[in-house]
């Protein structure tokens, strides 16, 4: 065995796997939502649809709702078809995964990383750097957000990379909430003889905050993580719509979503099948969230 | 199609209670200035024109009298002489004269009150004048008695007694309005005056105690009160009115019933038939960028009129043809004097994607052609819409990008851009006025290209542009409508746009609201006859 | 001398952050390649025309030349135009919105009352619910409360609020018929009325904001609940209650009362989507209006304003670090 | 006399290997004061929580403890409430971590009294203050957070807090652990008035013979979770029968009066010059200047919240001071980072001291993680001998802090503190918490230690004895000010404050 350390997040993650049936149902969600978009390609293909094709065969001819019961659920079309185009839904939802789950795991990555790490910094270190977080923070809050999503439409060429655009983006937004809230836990943290021993011990900030702080920053982190992956979803459906998101006519959960809110009156299938799967995903690493936190949590049990 | 007028076979509206318009937008210019409303619609509740249309379904609008009479002109069309009805008076009882409607005019060109329509400034020989405020007169314009005013144009133009039916012809007391929220407190000649105006929230129109329905034949003016109703969602305004109760029964929505809303509402029965659809309505085209390679091509351009598929974009647009509206192969729209049918590239409302591929080949494009964009304005709804032309094309192997763009980037792009980036853009249009002359000019004339001008395939051709000038100036409608019809034909032959459909617009109103109908132009109700119903 | 110190540091930053915001909403603002004064200068709009307008509206100067105007009109007022058509913004100018007719100023105060009521009263709704359901799930861990309230969550982030809004007016307001669907109603006319026509956006925002805290409280009250000191309680006899509701939640606090701070700000900036569905006249709309209508002047003073709450709110939430927390008081 | 509680075949287990309790049966009448002594992790702490119900729920409890007749162990929670605080009160061992950190210590007493009490406020807090008087802390303490008071201090508030419904039973476990002799001496004096008074009966754990020969009646010895003998305390201390007694009684620290043994000093490795610590108005240190030189051992006694550990802080650069400190000529504040790993800390409070979310292997490696190249089995095997260097089994390397016993997270801080053989060790009452056998063995440990390494030791301690038996110096500190230093402070006190300190010094009477 090696060096006992505070449970390391695999440990724990496979710790949690083998004890909480929760965190387990959570997880094979979140991997067979995964394994979908990956393997998007051979399940259309097994299907005999791709997200693109027009086909208003599909097609209620008197209204443009898709033939037949439950939004054109059928043997061929096995989550029915989109409204007005009679593209194939279960093409765009499992395609959509890939854009939605990437841009909501890779943004929420990058926006709680920063938000973890700045926030820690500022919390800690005090000082000029814990006004300069604040501050920016408070810049970014107060920021019109949408303008400058609007002026990146314009000015960002529509060769960029439009997933990795909208991680950066959006990531890049959404650390201030993250670092205020994690400030404040560290804030109290830093009072503590543990911090204090560390410190006295000379570890360097960077030390600290690896082996003191952060473990005992998962239960709000975890929080934060997985609740911002349905926020992010969202968020890239918003921007779409702006014209920063992805580029029609590639699918996304987001978007599917947003034009089927319309739609709930007389084709609620359009609006459940994606909207299933971002709950699905979201509860998923909700439900994996919660088993990890415990398992993270020592005291575990605790107190009755 | 149904004959059947698009409007309501209820009961006849009676004079008296109130009148609710939900409107999305948070704002309500009621300035005539500032204001590009239709002659029908809110603006001519409280303002009375020059001239007035008078539009039945069936029927091409007409131009009838307003304020005044049609117009005269002695020579051919440069100068029009009006005059006025005897004892017309605006809402603070002042008589209305000529010099007041001359003032409205001046009072266009200043430019804090800039934002109108402004299709009179250039034949008033404009120039650099700044509106009256700053103590001078527009000579163009002679006001020989209170009741007469003549107006000097720069070349001759037929279309003016449409054009005197523009906002700006809005009579506004001479020596007032300077104050820029004018529109709050505006003084009437319509039927109804500014009651309350609670920003972003609610306008009250109450009734304008000296307007006099026998003087005005284009207003019905019937209930007593009309309120505004500022900033509601577009689908919540369906659901609200689908529903039917309370106030909700007095009021009609003044925005279009979404698709999805449209299919929703197919399903109601009573609210169906609640559900007025225009006939026809804007021109929905494709605009190919003819200055930029590869659409600098006639016979790559040719092959769009092949290559999309416009029963899918009527789907897309309203779920079927019925309610998008029939597909379009001229340029003039329907119901307006002098249209022709016809259509230089036969094929299938599908499209023929073959077709297309050959024409591409001959124009030496055998693979196709890739990295076109097609901007769109966000503000459209037209998301959906372009993806059809997108899938459509891809048919054909032309590779489409879309990019969507805020309205004003989209308009700065496509109106105002010396050397502009898209190959295609998706756009629609509606006349300001109905006259094949507002159908064509503004689109497709070589001067409005850039500059502000709608010429978003950026065609030019002199030819056209003489036969323009041409038309313009010619006088009798009918002969004019002629020559309109002939220049559609020629533009469609350099095929600069793919004229997709004739948009058809529905709208919903509530139980209680009796003469809702939409002729044949423009594709909106006529505001100025809605009524309550008992 | 010191708390002096410390609250002149902290008006500074406020006052760096305002004008940070200010400039960069600026920047970004000339960033996109489209010209405000399209607006005013009608159909057709021709060189001319836009030359005028832009001249008229003070957008016929560079970019930064603006902006220290802008500044300047904060402290001196401005006039656009000449002769009996200027208009006069008086100090303190926040900007004069051609596209309403009307200082940005007085627009954000006529809208202020609106969003301020929404924000309050779905912030109440959504920390007080969300905290006494974290709590109680924290208590009932691994309960079927527990993850009922694990999936509520879930179902409140993930649902659109748009979608959430609608269904609200479509069944409570047109088939139940339980809450009135329509205008505001300002506090001061009717207050029973004002109450009653937000309770469903209230609702609405509250659950689509509450997931944080349920989720957030609920993390933090079982870590808070195996420390010592709440055995020390639980010897001297405290009620579970008491132990729970005063030991253990005052030491939860901080990340929520952060996070709230946070929205609650974010929120008087505006809650576009709920204002929209409920037809609501806030700063939300106003904004959204701003930006899609190249607004320059109401974007600048809503975004400053809601910077300012941002601001001010953050500033709450640090201050009341001290009285939560002893030991995060600030140094 | 009836039994007021009788613990009858008690067995606590946590899953972890061995019971950390078993079979453990004593019983307790009104007015008598027994004491639980025994080795550091025997269980002791364990036994008087499971009478409250205060176990982690990983416990599992067996057994019966009869308290007036009823069985607390099957009582519901509302009467396992009432009898909480009311009929019997729990002073705990770690009283820097049993307040609550956000609210004052007198809102912590006022709701002691109030709830059980329908008590009205204006009454509660003077009850209060009464009570914050009685163990010896002035009054406008009670405005004070935990975090603003010394260790000592901080146990007196348990204690406050504890009697303040004078309960019929009060467990009491290490309540002097934290005490110098001085105030012990009134805490002690507290509690047999309680006893005298009211009848109040006492479970007192300690492992500090003097106190026990002071105030129990009986003592039960307890070791690896059993009882191992039981009796009157004159009778144990006089002839212990079992073996483990004898050597817990030999193991007794005594203080005598001799000179301290000098020994060779060598250069100074600390170095302090005129410094104060001083919080808010509030001057804790003034004005203090010693130094210890490399191989010595200085020890620095003093009252209660004298201001022993702010001093500790200050040279460790975790409380802001004026003055000089220099470590081996280096000023503290600019430390370098090598420099830190040459400065050893044992934190007063053990608990608060480990990170909470760390096993102890890890807690213990960390220093040497960030100062050595050792990982892998050569680290495991140095954490390894760190532990059994403080006497821990290995067998708890993987356990979190809030899984050991109070003595085995002290001795923990200490292998921590030695691990990278430091050139100063600053330790803040490290053997407080530790019984006098494993304390010996601790004190043993260090002196051979130092021996090896020559590091120079500041060593804070209130036990005087141990004190005696490991200092080279002494300093007295009293209200933040050394009134005494040297050689012959034990034999030949100067100051009145030492004299006293003497003179209440405990001692084991047989
Ligand atoms: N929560 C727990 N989980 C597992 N083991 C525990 C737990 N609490 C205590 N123990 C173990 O139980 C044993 C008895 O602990 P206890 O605290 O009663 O010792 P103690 O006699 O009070 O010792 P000390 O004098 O050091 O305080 C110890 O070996 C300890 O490691
Ligand atoms: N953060 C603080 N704020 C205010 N006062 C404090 C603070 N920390 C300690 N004090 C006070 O300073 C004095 C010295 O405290 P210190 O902890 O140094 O005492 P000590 O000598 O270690 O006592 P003990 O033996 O009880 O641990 C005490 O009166 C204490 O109340
Ligand atoms: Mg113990
Ligand atoms: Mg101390
Ligand atoms: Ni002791």
């Amino acid at each position: 065995m090696s060096t006992p350390v505070a449970r390391s997040v695999p440990a724990a993650i496979s710790a949690v796997l083998a004890r909480d049936r929760w965190a387990l149902a959570g997880t094979v969600t979140v991997v067979v939502i995964a394994l979908a978009a990956i393997f998007a390609d051979v399940l259309t293909a097994l299907e005999g649809h791709d997200p693109y094709t027009y086909d208003s065969s599909a097609l209620d001819v008197n209204t443009g709702l898709p033939a037949g019961p439950f939004g054109g659920v059928s043997g061929d079309h096995w989550f029915g078809v989109e409204p007005l185009t009679g593209r194939d839904l279960f093409a765009i939802v499992v395609h959509g995964a890939r854009t939605s789950f990437l841009i909501g795991l890779a943004a929420t990555l990058v926006s709680i990383g920063l938000g973890v790490l700045v926030g820690a910094a500022a919390g800690y270190l005090g000082g000029w750097v814990d006004r300069v977080v604040t501050w920016s923070a408070d810049v970014f809050l107060g920021f019109p957000y949408l303008v400058f999503m609007i002026a990146l439409g314009a000015v960002v060429p529509a060769e960029f990379p439009r997933v990795l655009l909208l991680v950066v983006v959006i990531g890049f937004f959404g650390w201030p909430s993250t670092a205020r809230v994690v400030r404040a836990q560290v804030l109290t943290l830093k009072e503590r003889n543990f911090v204090k021993a560390a410190r006295v011990l000379g570890a360097s900030p960077w030390q600290v905050f690896r082996t003191e702080l952060l473990p005992n920053l998962w239960g709000p982190v975890l929080v934060m993580a997985t609740l911002s992956v349905p926020g992010k979803i969202g968020l890239e459906a918003a921007l779409s719509f702006l014209g920063v998101g992805v580029l029609p006519p590639t699918p996304s959960w987001g978007r599917s979503i947003s034009a089927a809110i319309d739609w709930v009156g007389v084709d609620p299938m359009y609006l459940i099948f994606p909207g299933v799967a971002l709950f699905a995903v979201t509860w998923g690493f909700n439900a994996l969230g919660d088993g990890l936190r415990d398992a993270l949590d020592p005291r575990w049990g605790g107190n009755r | 199609n149904d004959p059947k007028a698009p409007g309501d076979a209820g009961a006849k509206p009676e004079k008296g209670g109130t009148l609710r318009i939900l409107s999305e937008s948070r704002t309500l210019n009621l300035d005539p200035a500032k204001s590009q409303s239709l002659a029908i619609t809110s603006l001519g509740l409280v303002h009375r024109r020059l001239t007035g249309w008078q539009n039945a379904v069936g029927r091409p609008a007409k131009v009838v009298p307003d304020l005044a009479d049609t117009g005269k002109t002695p020579d051919g069309g440069k100068t029009w002489t009006f005059v006025l009805q005897d004892g017309l008076k605006f809402s603070d009882g002042t008589p209305i004269t000529s010099a007041d409607v001359k003032w409205g005019v001046e009072r266009s060109f200043a430019p804090a009150f800039g934002g109108g329509l402004g299709y009179h400034k250039d034949l008033l020989g404009g120039g650099d004048y700044k509106g009256p405020f700053e103590g001078k007169e527009l000579d163009s314009i002679e006001t020989p008695d209170p009741k007469t005013i003549t107006f000097k144009l720069t070349r001759p133009y037929g279309d003016w007694p449409w054009i005197a039916s523009t906002p700006a012809f809005a009579p506004v007391p001479k020596g007032k309005g300077a104050e820029a929220d004018y529109h709050e407190r505006a003084v009437a000649s319509g039927p109804y005056q500014v009651g309350t105006y609670t920003k972003g929230v609610e306008v009250k129109l109450t009734r304008n105690p000296n307007w006099d329905p026998a003087k005005d034949q284009v207003r019905g003016g019937l209930p007593d009160e009309v309120v505004f109703q500022l900033g509601q969602d577009a689908s919540v305004v369906s659901q609200r009115l689908a529903a039917d109760s309370g106030d909700d029964r007095f009021a009609f929505g003044s925005s279009f019933v979404s698709p999805a809303q449209l299919a929703q509402l197919q399903a109601t029965p009573s609210a169906k038939s609640r559900v007025v659809t225009s006939k026809s309505g804007a021109v929905a085209y494709l605009a190919l960028n003819t200055q930029k390679a590869p659409l600098n091509n006639l016979k790559v351009r040719q092959a769009f009129q092949y290559a999309v598929d416009k029963s899918a974009y009527q789907i897309a647009s309203a779920g079927t043809a019925q309610l998008a509206g029939d597909t379009a192969s001229t340029l003039i729209t329907q119901g307006i004097e002098g249209r022709e049918q016809f259509d230089l590239y036969q094929t299938k409302p599908e499209g023929d994607p073959e077709k297309a591929k050959a024409l591409l080949a001959e124009a030496g494009f055998p693979n196709g052609v890739e990295n076109l964009t097609l901007v769109l304005n966000k503000s459209n709804n037209q998301a959906e819409k372009a993806e059809a032309v997108q899938a459509a094309l891809a048919r054909a192997n032309i590779k489409v990008t879309i990019r969507s763009l805020e309205a004003d980037a989209y308009e700065t792009e496509t109106n105002l851009s010396e050397n502009p980036n898209y190959d295609l853009t998706l756009s629609s249009w509606q006349p300001d006025f109905p006259s094949a002359n507002a159908n064509i000019q503004p689109l497709f004339a070589s001067s409005e290209i850039g500059k502000g001008g709608y010429n978003t395939s950026r065609y030019s051709n002199p030819e056209v542009d003489r036969l323009i000038e041409e038309a313009q100036s010619t006088v009798d409608a009918a002969e004019a409508g002629k020559k309109w019809a002939a220049i559609d034909r020629k533009i469609m032959q350099d095929s600069p746009v793919v004229p997709l459909i004739y948009t058809r617009n529905s709208f919903i109103h509530g139980s209680k609201v009796g003469n809702f109908f939409i002729a044949d132009f423009p594709a909106y109700p006529n505001y100025l006859q809605v009524g309550i119903t008992k | 001398m010191k708390n002096l110190k410390f609250a002149l540091t902290r008006l500074g930053g406020m006052v760096l952050v305002l004008l940070i915001v200010a400039f960069c909403t600026f920047v970004v603002f000339y960033l996109v390649p489209s010209d405000p004064a399209l607006l005013a200068c009608g159909k057709p709009c021709t060189p001319e025309n836009l030359a005028l307008a832009r001249e008229f509206m003070g957008f016929d100067e560079p970019w930064w030349r603006q902006f220290l105007t802008f500044l300047g009109g904060i402290f001196a007022g401005r006039t656009f135009g000449t002769g009996v058509t200027a208009i006069h913004c008086s100090a303190p100018c926040f900007g004069y919105s051609f596209r309403q007719n009307a200082d940005v100023l007085e627009l954000i105060g006529d809208r202020l009352p609106v969003t301020f009521s929404l924000a309050v009263g779905a912030a109440v709704l959504w920390v007080g619910l969300g905290v006494a359901i974290g709590v109680h799930a924290a208590l009932r861990k691994d309960t079927w409360f527990d993850r009922a309230a694990l999936a509520g969550s879930v179902i409140g982030v993930s649902a659109p609020v748009y979608l959430v809004g609608l269904l609200g007016i479509l069944v409570l307001g047109f088939q139940l018929n339980v809450v009135p669907v329509g205008n505001y109603t300002a506090f001061t006319e009717d207050p029973v009325r004002w109450a009653w026509g937000l309770v469903l956006p209230w609702c609405v925002l509250a659950f689509a904001h509450g997931a944080h805290y349920v989720k957030l409280t609920r993390s933090q009250m079982l870590e808070t609940m195996s420390e010592d000191f709440i055995r020390t309680a639980r010897a001297k006899g405290v009620p579970e209650r008491t132990v729970v509701g005063k030991h253990a939640l005052r030491n939860v606090l901080l990340p929520v009362v952060t996070l709230t701070g946070i929205e609650f700000g974010s929120l008087l900036g505006g809650a576009v989507i709920t204002e929209r569905v409920f037809s609501l006249p806030g700063l939300g709309g106003l904004l959204i209006e701003a930006v899609h209508g190249r607004d320059l002047a109401t974007l600048l003073g809503c975004t400053l304003f809601a910077g300012f709450l941002v601001v001010v709110a953050n500033a709450v939430v640090d201050l009341s670090y001290g009285l939560l927390d002893p030991r995060a008081r600030l140094t | 006399m009836s039994a007021l509680l009788s613990v009858e075949d008690l067995s606590v287990d946590f899953g972890s290997g061995s019971p950390a309790v078993s079979e453990v049966s004593f019983s307790l009448t009104a007015g008598e004061v027994l004491a639980v002594v025994g080795e550091s992790g025997s269980g002791k702490t364990v036994t008087a929580m499971s009478l409250l119900g205060l176990l982690p729920a990983t416990a599992s409890v067996s057994g019966r403890a009869l308290l007036g007749g009823r069985d607390l162990y099957s009582l519901s929670p509302a009467a396992l409430r009432e009898v909480r605080g009311n009929e019997v009160g729990m002073v705990f061992q770690e009283p820097m971590s049993a307040l609550n950190p956000v609210f004052t210590i007198g809102s912590q007493i006022v709701e002691a009294v109030r709830v059980h009490r329908a008590v009205p406020r204006a009454a509660a807090k003077a009850r209060a203050l009464e009570l914050l008087r009685l163990v010896g802390l002035p009054e406008e303490r009670f405005r004070a957070y935990p975090h603003e008071m010394s260790g000592g201090q901080l146990q007196r508030v348990v204690i406050a807090m504890t009697v303040a419904n004078e309960p019929s039973l009060l467990i009491a476990d290490e309540p002097t652990t934290a005490l110098d002799v001085t105030v012990q001496a009134e805490v002690l004096r507290l509690l047999r008035d309680l006893r005298d008074r009211l009848g109040v009966a006492v479970l007192l754990i300690t492992h500090d013979m003097g106190v026990v020969s002071e105030l129990a009646d009986r003592v039960v010895v307890m070791n690896g979770g059993k009882v191992v003998e039981t009796g009157p305390v004159r009778e144990v201390f006089a002839t212990p029968r079992e073996p483990y007694t004898r050597t817990l009684l030999d193991s007794v620290l005594r203080l005598d009066t001799r000179e301290l043994p000098a020994r060779p000093a060598g250069e100074p490795v600390l170095r302090l010059d005129g410094v104060s610590v001083t919080y808010g108005g509030f001057r804790a240190v003034s004005d203090v200047s010693f130094e210890i030189g490399r191989g010595q051992t200085l020890g620095l006694v003093g009252e209660s919240g004298s201001g022993k550990s702010s001093l500790a802080g200050a040279i460790t650069g975790l409380t802001r001071y004026t003055g000089r400190i220099t470590v081996a000529g280096r000023e503290v504040a600019s430390l370098r980072k090598a420099d830190r790993g040459r400065v050893g800390l044992v934190f007063q409070d053990p608990l608060s001291s480990l990170n909470p979310r760390a096993t102890i292997a890890r807690s213990i490696a960390q220093p040497l993680l960030l100062h050595t190249s050792l990982r892998g089995a050569e680290l495991e095997a140095k954490v390894d001998s760190l532990l059994d260097a403080v006497q821990l089994s290995a067998a708890l390397r993987d356990r979190y802090p809030h899984e050991l016993s109070g003595g085995q997270r002290q001795r923990v801080g200490i292998a921590r503190s030695i691990a990278l053989d430091p050139d100063l060790l600053i330790a803040d009452e490290p053997t407080s918490a530790l019984d006098v056998t494993v304390q010996a063995r601790v004190l043993e440990l260090v002196l051979s230690l130092q021996r090896e390494l020559r590091f120079a030791c500041l060593f804070i301690s209130h036990d005087l004895a141990v004190v005696q038996h490991l200092a080279d110096r002494v300093a007295v500190l009293h209200r933040g000010v050394v009134v005494e230093e040297g050689t012959s402070v034990f034999a030949a006190p100067r100051e009145e404050y030492t004299r006293r300190l003497l003179a209440s010094a405990l001692t084991v009477s047989a």
